[in-house]
């Protein structure tokens, strides 16, 4: 019963924060301002936004699909999205009758560069306990209903593989560019538990 | 170690709470034990991603379960960094000003004895099970598909193996294989007989399946 | 269900906190909550002791762990009581002004199918297996002997299966027996080679073992 | 994130129970005082000093002995111990090379009749994840270190089963009444984390 949270009279998780960084800066192991410089760089590098453009690419872009599902790191990287948990990527691609979902069960490995750092349900107890057993009711309660013969593949993180899942291009975008694809492309559908809409059919 | 981190199957938490236009961090202290981390890994080398991610597993299952992400990021680098002598629990505590809950104390693993084979082991379609092993350290083979058996359909590159990374032992590198398991195997006639799982694992928990 | 309950063999947990000349109850309010219970199945008959284990293991894990014992048996009371109608969530909030904690709700059992053996099937010298299953509702076979081999060194008298009792389903009583395991077999090389795991199962949970 | 407990605003367990008994009084569900007096009746029946009795007769009378180990609910019902969670006991002889301890890893049952209500630290998550897996650091925690030739036998009360431990007598009680003995048991040796000591050897 030793190791509680601060609900038991432990500093606040910012108080503890603080006091880390204000020891360690005392020591002369962080240099003035070099941490706002780090935390700036990680939050402009690790953006969801590139694995949209990365998606809406492959959609566009035979050749690029083909490259991206052979090879996920070199395709990432061909648009210029490399970095810390994107050391080995690997695409996954869905098909009209089957869906892929990605979790970390045992922590919260994402795929930075592409996948940005994920939301708090990502690394929620619930979801990680959850949806590797029961991906079909967990996707329902998320809002995504799949019929029956749809089947569910659960990716589950658990080396040094991060994955991305390539959705399927919605009907009615025949004809839209790159850039338009890539803004209806979210971080949910990259994930898993949600399919990529077009305003109409969303 | 068998912990509360190893949260696949886990039954009886509730609903998934979903923030609408959620940001990346909610407080400024999120973002900085975000980075605290990233320098203490990338630029200190303080220590590695593995005995980072076993020193969150080594929370009391309390405090892990209470605390949300970043909370569990903060007591995973301060824990690593009194344990490796750069900090002492005294100056953390002193400075800020109460308790500064760590992990609970690593466990004593000894080397497994295996080497690095030169090839990999197993190839796509290989037949496999997880060997079902409950190593008191660090390990990334789920509780739930120990004493498995699915197909591989994927060799990856090799990695370090982070049963020995996590514990300073000598390192070793090896590819690691994606395992795909029927649903029901893993959780029986409840599960739909259609879904899959693919578990990530390095060759060290793996053998060869029952008659192949 | 595999719940946080379900404790046996978790890491992680520090050292065992032993209070000196402990009372029975702490304060009073724990002794009510006690009697409570002995009064809601008793006297009330509102529900069963397999029910009742049942309701607190459905318990949000956050809330279970940091809940000490009394405090479980209260909420699984208080469970109980709504889910059975006697008393409502808005009665209980407005007389405790302010939150009251309940469990999740139940999961839908449907009945196994098996019937009541005449005889025991099983007897003491016999290996057997225990079946690698995964109920979502409740269930008296641990994780961590599923799928593991052991001897049966006693059988005990018939009690009412848990899994059906626990969720209305018709009563079937069957014999439960004593499984006796290596804890090798269950917890890996680090266990000590001469120590040995007994565990009470009720013949549903069981099958013959591999080779007999 | 739903269901905490009382630090996120819950109110107190104390607060809770009050309101529970007070709603079930005025439905008429509980009669006057009759909570306080069952209260009172199991804290009398659910008393360890009754398994010490056990012990201390078992070993000062042979045939006791073999009955209590041969039946234990009659044998405990022979002295006047009976009642919930004694439906069924069985006792668990301790030997110089085999030590019996128990453990409820699912919830806290235990032979109330014999053993009392159960301390705090039985029904710790700690110790009943614990001893199943490692239970000679944790007797040795606790103050029981056992030599190596000694084998343990964790009993974990699963099913309705209720489990007692007959301790090793200790030496230098030779002559001493049944009375004597029944003093220095303690339910601590009942559950098997301790040996039975005398003044002398404690």
């Amino acid at each position: 019963m030793a190791n509680d949270s601060e609900h038991r009279g432990a500093a606040t998780p910012e108080a503890r924060t603080d006091a880390l960084r204000r020891v360690l800066e005392r020591k002369g192991l962080i240099e003035e301002g070099a941490l706002d410089t780090l935390q700036a760089r990680l939050e402009e590098q690790f953006d969801w936004r590139n694995g949209a453009r990365v998606v809406a690419r492959a959609w566009v872009d035979a050749d690029y699909r083909e490259r991206l599902l052979a090879d996920g790191t070199k395709a990432c990287a061909d648009l210029g999205f490399t970095g810390p948990q994107g050391e080995y990527i690997v695409v996954l691609e869905d098909e009209p009758t089957l869906h892929n979902v990605i979790v970390c069960t045992q922590c919260s490995c994402t795929a930075w560069p592409v996948l940005g750092l994920p939301p708090d349900w990502y690394k929620s107890p619930a979801y990680r306990a959850r949806v590797a057993r029961e991906p079909r009711p967990v996707l329902k309660e998320m809002g995504l209903e799949l019929p029956p013969e749809v089947q569910i593949r659960v990716w589950d993180t658990t080396a040094e593989t991060r994955f991305m899942v390539l959705p399927l291009r919605p009907n009615g975008t025949e004809g839209w560019s790159e850039e338009e694809l890539a803004a209806i492309v979210t971080r949910d559908a990259m994930i898993g538990v949600a399919l990529v809409e077009t305003p109409e059919s969303g | 170690m068998d912990g509360i981190h190893d949260l696949g199957g886990m039954a009886g938490f509730g609903p998934i709470a979903v923030e609408v236009d959620e940001p990346t961090f909610h407080e400024p202290w999120e973002g900085t034990a975000f980075a605290l981390n990233a320098l203490a890994i990338g630029s200190l080398h303080a220590y590695n991603a593995d005995e980072y991610r076993h020193a969150i597993e080594r929370m009391d299952p309390i405090h892990y379960l209470n605390a949300r992400y970043y909370e569990r990021v903060l007591t995973g680098v301060a824990s690593l960094m009194v344990e490796k002598g750069v900090v002492t629990r005294a100056e953390l505590e002193g400075a800020a000003r109460g308790r500064f809950p760590f992990a609970h104390p690593n466990a004593v693993v000894e080397p497994d004895g295996r080497e690095a084979e030169p090839c990999p082991r197993f190839a796509v379609g290989d037949r496999v099970r997880v060997r079902d092993i409950h190593p008191a350290g660090h390990t990334r083979v789920p509780r739930y598909v120990r004493g498995k058996q699915g197909i591989v359909i994927h060799v990856a590159p090799r990695f370090r193996f982070p049963d020995a990374s996590a514990h300073g032992l000598p390192p070793r590198d090896e590819p690691t294989v994606h395992v795909e398991f029927w649903a029901r195997d893993l959780w029986g006639s409840d599960a739909d007989e259609h879904d899959r799982v693919v578990v990530d694992l390095w060759e060290t928990y793996l053998e060869v399946a029952d008659g192949q």
